[in-house]
Parts: C-alpha cells; structure tokens; sequence
C-alpha cells in the first residue's frame, strides 16, 4: 500500500471522474429506450399492477391500494424495509457511543430546557396535536395516505419537539436542577424500537402458528371474512412498523443531540487516545 | 416440518436481532445465551432445509401466502441452502467468538451488557440480511435484504472505535453507491417486463431482448453486486473494512459477506439474466476481471507484512477465483465457485478469528509476533495450519477440491479464457505458498528471540488465544477437513439443482 | 349565482392581499439590515399572508371538509408561526447576536 | 396539462438551485435548512405525479426530520465546513 499511493490516489481520481458521465449517460440511454412514463400498455402497468389493481381492495380488505401492496401483497419486504430503519438506530446507538472526540455532553442551546413561556404554552398545544395526528395517520392509512411509516415519523417528531424544549433527563450536579425526561428515554425509544420488530415478526409468526406461511395473515383466527382478518393484521403491523420508526427516531435524535450520559445510558466508557 | 423451515430461517434472525437489544435493555444482563440459543435455532432450521431440499427436492415457498409474481417467493434449492447453511454455521461461531468482546487496542470502548446485546443484536441482523438474500427469488426484496446486511455490516465494522471507524465509512461510500446501482437496474428491469420475480423475469426476458435498456440494467446490476462481491478492480472497500473490524465481527464477515453477494450475481447474472446478449457478455468480462483479480490479490498479499493485510488480499484473489467459476457458468465451473465459497469462508474465518485474536493479544500484527506461537500453542496454530493448507490446496483440505474442480473447469472451457483462469489458479497457489509459508515458518520454527523486537518477558506462556477464540479456530480447522474429505456428497448434491434450474429457464423461454 | 361571484371575489382579494404580504415579507427578509429586524418582517407577514392566503382558498374550496382542514391548518399555523419566530429571536439573542443600531453601518457582521 | 407542466418545470428548477445552494454553502445550518427546502419542493413534486403517499412520506422524513438530525449533527460537530 506504500509506494504507489500518488499515483494511485490520481488514477482512482481519474477514474471516478469517467464513472460519473458514464453512469449519467448509461442511464439517460437506458431511460430513452424505456416504455413513456405513465403508459398504460408498458409492461409495469399491464403485468401485475391489473391485480392489484383489481383485486386488492377485496383481498386484503384495504382500501388504499399502496397500504395493500406494502402491507400485504409485499409485506416481507416492509418487514425487511422497518428492520433497516431499525438498523439504522442500532448502528448509530453503537458508533455514537463508540466515536472518540467531544465528550457526550450537550451542545449548549440544544439540551437545556429553553426556559421561555410563550414555547411552554404552545408545545402544550402544538405536542398533543401532533401525537394525535400520527396515531390519525397510523389508523387511517388503510383509506388515505398514510401509514405506519408516516405515522411513526410525526410521532417521533412530537417527541423531538417536547425533547427540544422541554429537554432530556438531567441527573442533578449542583449546577442544573434534577429533570425527569418527557416522552420515552433513549433506553425506552430503543426498547420501543424493539418491540415493533418483535411485534412485526410476531404477527407473521402467529400466522405460521395457526398454519399459514410467514406472514399469511390470512389464517389468523380473529373472523370469518378473510378480507377483514387481513385488514386486521394490516393494521397490527402498521402499529408495529409505528413502534419501530417512532422508537428509531427517538434513538437517533437522542443518540446524535444528547450523547448517551445525560440519557442515563452508560454505552461508552472512558477511552484513552490511540492515534 | 418442511412447511414451517423456511418461515423459520427467515424470521428467526429478525426476532432474534430485536429480542437480544431488548433484553440487554430490559434487564442490563449478558445476552450470550440468548443469542447463541437463536444462532443455534437458525443453524437448525438451515440445516433442516439443506437435508430437505436434498431428500425431496427443492422447495418453493411463498410468504404471505401470495405465490408467483403478486408476493415474494422464496427458493430453496441445493444451491442455496449450502450457502444459508454456510452463513447460518459462520454465525454460531461469530456469535461464540463475541464474548471476546472488542478487541483490547485501547480504541474501543468497553464492553457493557447493554453494548454486548446491540453488537449480537448486529449480528443476527447481518445474518438475516444475508440469510434474506441467499432465500429471495425477487428481485427488489433482495435490495432490500442487501441494505439490512450492509448497514449491520457497517454498525459491526465501525464498533471498534478509531481507524474502523474510518474504515466502516469507507465501505458504506462503496456499499451505498453499490446498492444505488443495483436498485437502478432492478427499476430498469420493472420498467421492461413489469415484474421483479425472478423466474417471471427469466420467463419474460427474451421478449424484450432488443432494448438498449435491458443491456444498461444487466450492467448496472453486474457493477453494483460485484462492488459488493469485491470483483478485483472494485475492491477498494476491502483491505481496510477486513484489517479494521474488531476480530469478532472480521471473523463472519470476512467470511461470507462478499460470497453472499457472489452467490446473488450467480443467481442473476448467472441464471436469470445468462440467456441475453448482455449477460453473456458481462459474464465474460467477469472471468477476465477473476484473472485479473486472483493474481492482483495474490501478488499484493506477497507484498504485505502485516498479516490481517495479507489476509484480506488473499481474499480479493479468492472472490476472482469465485466469480471465475460464476462468469464460465458451466456445471462443474458452479460447483467450483459454490465449493470453493465454502472452503475459503471456513478457511477465511479460521485465519481471522487466530490472526485478530493473535493481533489483539500479542499487541502487534507482525509476522514476527507469530515466532515461536507453535511451540506455545501447537493445537491453535496446527488449526490455523490446516486452514492455511487449505488457502493454498494443498489435498486433504477442502481448499484442494474446490481448485480441482475450477481448474477442471477450466480446462473443460477451453479458449483464451480458460487457459488465463488456469494459470492464474496455479499461480495464485505459488503465490500463497509464498505467502502463508512465511507465517507458518515463524510460528513453528522460529523462537520469539529471533524476531526483532522480541521482549520475550511481557509474554506469558500459555494459550495464544482465549477460550471464544480458540473454539471457532479449531472447530473451523476441522470443517475444513471435513468439507475436504467429503467433497464428493456435495458436489452430488449442489449440481442437479443447479442444472435442473438452468434447464427450466431455458426451456421456459419461449 | 351571484353570490358565488361575490364569494369567489372576496376569495380573489383574500388571495391578493395575502401574496401581497408575503412579497412583503421576501422585500424585508432582503432589505432590512440586520438578524431581528428580518425576523420581524418574515414572521408577523409569513403569518398574515399565509392567513390570509388560506381563508381564500377555504373559501375557494367546494368540499365542506376541504374546508374545515384548511381552517385547522390555519389554526396551526397561528400558534406554530409566531411561536416559530419568538424560539428563534430568543435563541438570536441568547447566542449574543448583536441589534443593529440605525447609527452603525449595516453589514453581515451584524448577521451573526 | 400546460399550466402542470410549467408548474412541474418550476418546481424541477427550484429543486436544482436549492439541491446545488445546499452544496455549495459552507455553514451547514444554511445547507440544513437549503436541504430541507429541497425535500419539500421535492414532496410537492411527488403530490403533483399522483404518488401521495411517497410525498407524504417525503414530508415526514425529508422536510421535518432530517433536517432536525442535519441540525443537531451540525450542533455537535463544527459548524463550518471548509
């Protein structure tokens, strides 16, 4: 790796600089050959989608054909898509923990409660709003737009936005006051986060139980109308993808704006300098 | 029993990677015996597969009940449940070898319950992710897989702390640009057939062969996966991201992270996208880039010092001789890659595990810190003896069959091509002769006072490696005669499957 | 008929009015000197024009509940905007952003 | 359909000028915030192609939160880039 790290680093550069255009222009020819966008005879709009089309609102009992193909038809592949969500926190929980550098103490402005009485007045109104809508997205979602994705991502913004004014957990040293924590902790996001997961699986697992295949919700015994069963377990695993990403979110937040001492999360320890 | 495996293989991982956080979280104790319960639960349930795919053929099981190209379909055939099984072996000892805990280099921060259960939470996300792929017979779902590996590939990489740090960014550059990629084709190929499920596409394909973006999407997918796959002149990732990772985590992942991505451009390019013009000529370009690669990997690892370094580039040179097979396409040319993915992930894991654990204990990575560990640990270092013989082929290692059979291969194709991957097979055997005698030369006859910088006295004698170190090394070290003694089982097994499957596309498209 | 034209008028001018204070806004976020005085311009014309803008198109709307949604987001945005403004000039002026005086020279200095 | 498109055009070149302007500032709050704008004109985008739900989603995710993550990352790191 030693000597020729010059003239390597300049042809890699070289290198680099062809791939771009050369990806640009692969793809703008690929794109010119391609059916017109939004014609009904291409074979994306005429293979599988008719189905779809046609038979998800009786099959799956979901009357937003998005929520049936996520959900149901593809729902292995959601179930792979929240665990990357998860992935995500679990790997930012490490790293963050783990890089050297500033101590994980809060950056000033971003940690102390902000101490103003006009944000006071209208988080207590802007918060439980917010909450609410989500779990209106989450419910909803099998009609409108919306989701547990969806659902999760606002909720966890309402708890960023308490966590912003109103600030994390303090444990009391003389200086500031001792602070209990609004909304989950980041142990309590993580262990939210998990549990979404758990309860995902748990669903599909349930299925196999009572003799589908993984994710079958189908054979669930909760009715006798199999469109309706299905739309039941739907809205199981949206609330469970709702766990996930809310958790998820609260983790990255936590993780990236706190630092794990406030947090009451002992993940790092003291390290000394290597390099 | 055959019904409930797959759902099984697939799901467990998952549960597994939420249920280890949560009770580290919960109860703030050590996770080991929950996590090797489930790695043993998902070995279980691989093994179950493989002995049921070869006893009764493969099986097609479609999750969420929904079959064809509506759901996505898993396939399980002698193929993949060799690899589900390799990855889900990996994983017991990658999970054994944890309680090691980070490497002591001073970077890393200290172990604590909580830290302990979101490392093994990353790893039974990382076998689910490649588990996931290895099963998939869709297309996107195997994006999606691939994302879950890589970005618990990323979490492990980087949990040493200081240069892995540096190292695991470096990888995510690659592997993000290597997914985009791959997602742009598989948008390209939904474009042109309307469908992501792999036979469907195979079965479709022929139709809209003529398109320029069929070619654009078979390259796109190629470049991407081999990116993945470290195909020799994309292999930038991979001398630090294997150098880097705390042993633990080096030891699975160097293993069978890149074969994961190997085996899904033999299921793409190999199978499903072979039959066009494009394909075809992608997978020549691949053999000449195996060349390339085997010898490249070879030549630089001769030129290494330290030997995790050396190791990792003897990998590049492995990954070439893999994707050689996979680019020749013929029978015996699969059985090759597939075996040789086997062998070199058993011998690969072995060396990690004793070279980082060596490195992590003797404070250095030297070949001089191995002087004289054979007299100090002869049963650790004749594990990583025969693993080495086995990187090298020497017979009755598993490393030796699965050289016969792609330089058999070889021959049998015949051509420029053929005759370049022969000689650079051979070549790359000199060349790890060279390379590994040299470590091996300093572990069993020379004494620590030759080396160097020897200060005999801060080491005490004893066993090299702790105890969750030296069982995968020496379990490895026996799988990797096994694997070589009973080669021929395997080999019956892997390549009906694997000619029944290309004779069915063949003969669906039209 | 006619009161339809008139609604649709008086919609008309509500929309006018509102463009009006946001160009407004836009005008004094680029003219005026300093970090508050900015702040002061885009939040109470932000607000005012985006009110007004949405009372139009309430009125505009031909479903009830198209309606009623748009009044719930102009209630949001009655609380969330001001509120908005105050966090930031409290955070400007925690952080020690300087006022900027009519006898000082204007400048970015004054910026942060 | 006219009046669509040159929305759409508007919208296209907004999302340039805010997607190059977020590249090329040095102080990552500004980028934060261009970033932000960028995600909502690209939601906008999504709305008026029919696709709702991933313009939803875009909202969520790119308008709202990631640009508090940009924030608080930029809040913990040094704030220029140079």
């Amino acid at each position: 790796m030693g000597a020729p790290r010059h003239g390597g680093t300049r042809v890699r550069w070289l290198l680099g600089a062809a791939a771009f255009p050369a990806l640009f222009l692969g793809l703008v020819l690929g794109m010119a050959e391609l059916p017109e966008f939004g014609d009904p005879g291409s074979p994306a709009s005429t293979h599988v989608s008719p189905r779809f089309i046609e038979d998800a609102a009786a099959e799956t009992g979901a009357a937003n054909m998005v929520t049936a193909v996520l959900a149901d038809y593809r729902g292995y592949d959601t179930l792979g898509e929240t665990a990357v969500i998860f992935a995500a926190g679990l790997g930012c929980l490490v790293i963050l923990a783990a890089a050297g550098g500033r101590p994980n103490r809060p950056a000033a402005g971003m940690s102390h409660p902000f101490g103003s009485v006009i944000l006071d007045a209208a988080t207590r109104i802007l918060v439980p709003v917010v909450l609410l809508f989500a779990v209106y997205v989450l419910i909803h979602g099998h009609i409108s737009p919306g989701g547990g994705f969806q659902g999760g991502v606002l909720f966890g913004s309402g708890l960023i936005m308490m966590r912003l004014v109103w600030g994390p957990a303090h444990a009391g040293d003389g200086q500031q006051p001792e602070v209990p924590a609004f909304g989950p902790s980041l142990r309590g996001s993580l262990i939210l986060a998990c549990a979404g997961i758990l309860g995902y699986a748990g669903i599909g697992l349930a299925a196999m139980a009572f003799g589908g295949e993984f994710l079958n919700y189908g054979t669930l015994p909760l009715g006798s109308d199999p469109a309706h069963v299905r739309e039941l377990a739907t809205l199981g695993i949206e609330a469970a993808v709702f766990l996930t990403v809310a958790g998820t979110v609260g983790v990255l937040f936590d993780t990236i704006s706190i630092g794990m001492r406030e947090s009451g999360v002992p993940l790092g320890s003291e390290r000394g300098p290597r390099e | 029993m055959r019904e409930l495996l797959p759902g099984l293989l697939v799901a467990l991982p998952l549960v597994g990677a939420a249920l280890v956080p949560l009770v580290a979280a919960l109860f703030r104790r050590t996770t080991r015996v929950a996590a090797l319960t489930l790695h043993a639960a998902i070995f279980a349930a691989a093994l179950g597969l493989f002995w049921s795919a070869a006893a009764a053929g493969p099986i097609r099981y479609a999750v969420g009940g929904w079959p064809g190209p509506w759901g996505i379909e898993l396939w399980f055939d002698g193929l993949s449940t060799l690899i589900a099984l390799l990855v889900a072996g990996m994983a017991c000892f990658a999970s054994f070898a944890q309680t090691f805990g980070p490497d002591r280099d001073r970077t890393a921060p200290a172990s604590t319950p909580l830290r302990e259960g979101l490392l093994r939470g990353a790893l039974l996300l990382l076998v689910g992710g490649l588990l996931g792929i290895v099963a998939t017979r869709d297309v996107f779902n195997l994006f999606v897989f691939l994302e879950i590996s890589s970005l618990a590939a990323y979490t492990l990489v980087a949990s040493g702390g200081g240069r892995s740090t540096v190292a695991a960014f470096r990888y995510l550059l690659a592997g993000t640009a290597a997914g985009s990629l791959y997602l742009f084709g598989v948008g390209f190929l939904y474009a042109l057939t309307g469908t992501l499920n792999m036979d469907d596409l195979a079965a479709r394909l022929p139709s809209v062969e003529a398109d320029a973006a069929l070619t654009v999407a078979v390259v796109l997918i190629a470049v991407g996966l081999s990116i993945k796959a470290a195909l020799f002149p994309l292999h930038g990732w991979l001398p630090d991201t294997y150098v880097y990772t705390p042993t633990p985590a080096a030891g699975f992942i160097a293993a069978v992270m890149a074969k994961v991505s190997a085996y899904a451009l033999l299921r793409l390019l190999g199978e499903v996208l072979a039959g066009t013009t494009a394909g075809a000529v992608v997978l020549e370009i691949m053999i000449w880039l195996g060349v390339a690669g085997v010898v490249a990997g070879g030549v630089l690892a001769v030129a290494q010092r330290a030997v995790t370094r050396m190791l990792a580039w003897s990998s590049i040179s492995a990954m070439g001789m893999i994707l050689i097979g996979v680019g020749m396409g013929s029978a015996l040319a699969i059985t090759g890659a597939l075996f040789h993915m086997a062998a070199h992930a058993l011998a690969k894991g072995c060396l990690f595990f004793g070279a980082g654990g060596i490195r992590a204990l003797e404070d250095g990575d030297g070949v001089d810190r191995w002087a004289g560990l054979g007299s100090r640990a002869p049963w650790t270092l004749a594990a990583l003896t025969v693993a080495a013989l086995s990187m090298i082929g020497i017979p009755p290692t598993a490393g030796f069959f699965s050289k016969y059979y792609l330089l058999s291969a070889s021959i049998a194709a015949g051509g420029p091509a053929g005759i370049a991957a022969f000689a650079a097979i051979i070549l790359s055997s000199l060349l790890a002769t060279v390379y590994f005698l040299r470590v091996l030369e300093a572990a069993w006859f020379r004494t620590p006072g030759d080396a160097p910088e020897a200060d005999s006295e801060r080491r005490p004698p004893g066993p090299v490696l702790p105890r969750p170190l030296a069982v995968p090394v020496v379990g490895l070290a026996v799988l990797v005669l096994l694997t070589g003694i009973f080669a021929r089982p395997f080999e019956r097994h892997v390549l009906p499957d694997w000619e029944s499957g290309t004779a069915r596309i063949s003969a669906e498209a039209p | 008929m006619a009161a339809s034209t008139l609604t649709e008028g008086f919609a008309i001018l509500l929309l006018a009015a509102g463009l009006f204070f946001i160009l407004a806004a836009v005008i004094g976020i680029l003219r005026l000197p300093d970090f508050f005085t900015r702040l002061h311009a885009m939040g109470k014309c932000d607000t005012a024009g985006l009110s007004l803008s949405l009372l139009g198109l309430a009125l505009l709307a031909d479903d009830l509940a198209v309606t009623v949604k748009l009044v719930l987001v102009l209630a949001l945005v009655a609380v969330a905007n001001p509120t908005a403004t105050h966090a930031l000039a409290r955070a400007a002026s925690r952080a020690g952003v300087k006022v900027w005086r009519p006898d000082e020279p204007a400048g970015p200095a004054g910026e942060r | 359909m006219a009046e669509g498109h040159l929305i759409s055009i508007g919208l296209l070149a907004a999302m340039v000028v805010s997607a190059a302007c977020a590249l090329a500032v040095k102080d990552l709050l500004t980028a934060a915030a261009l970033f932000g704008a960028f995600s909502f004109l690209t939601a906008t985008w999504f709305a008026l192609l029919g696709a709702v739900d991933v313009a939803f989603t875009e909202a969520c995710v790119g308008g709202a939160l990631t640009t508090i993550l940009f924030v608080s990352t930029a809040f913990r790191t040094s704030r220029r880039f140079d």
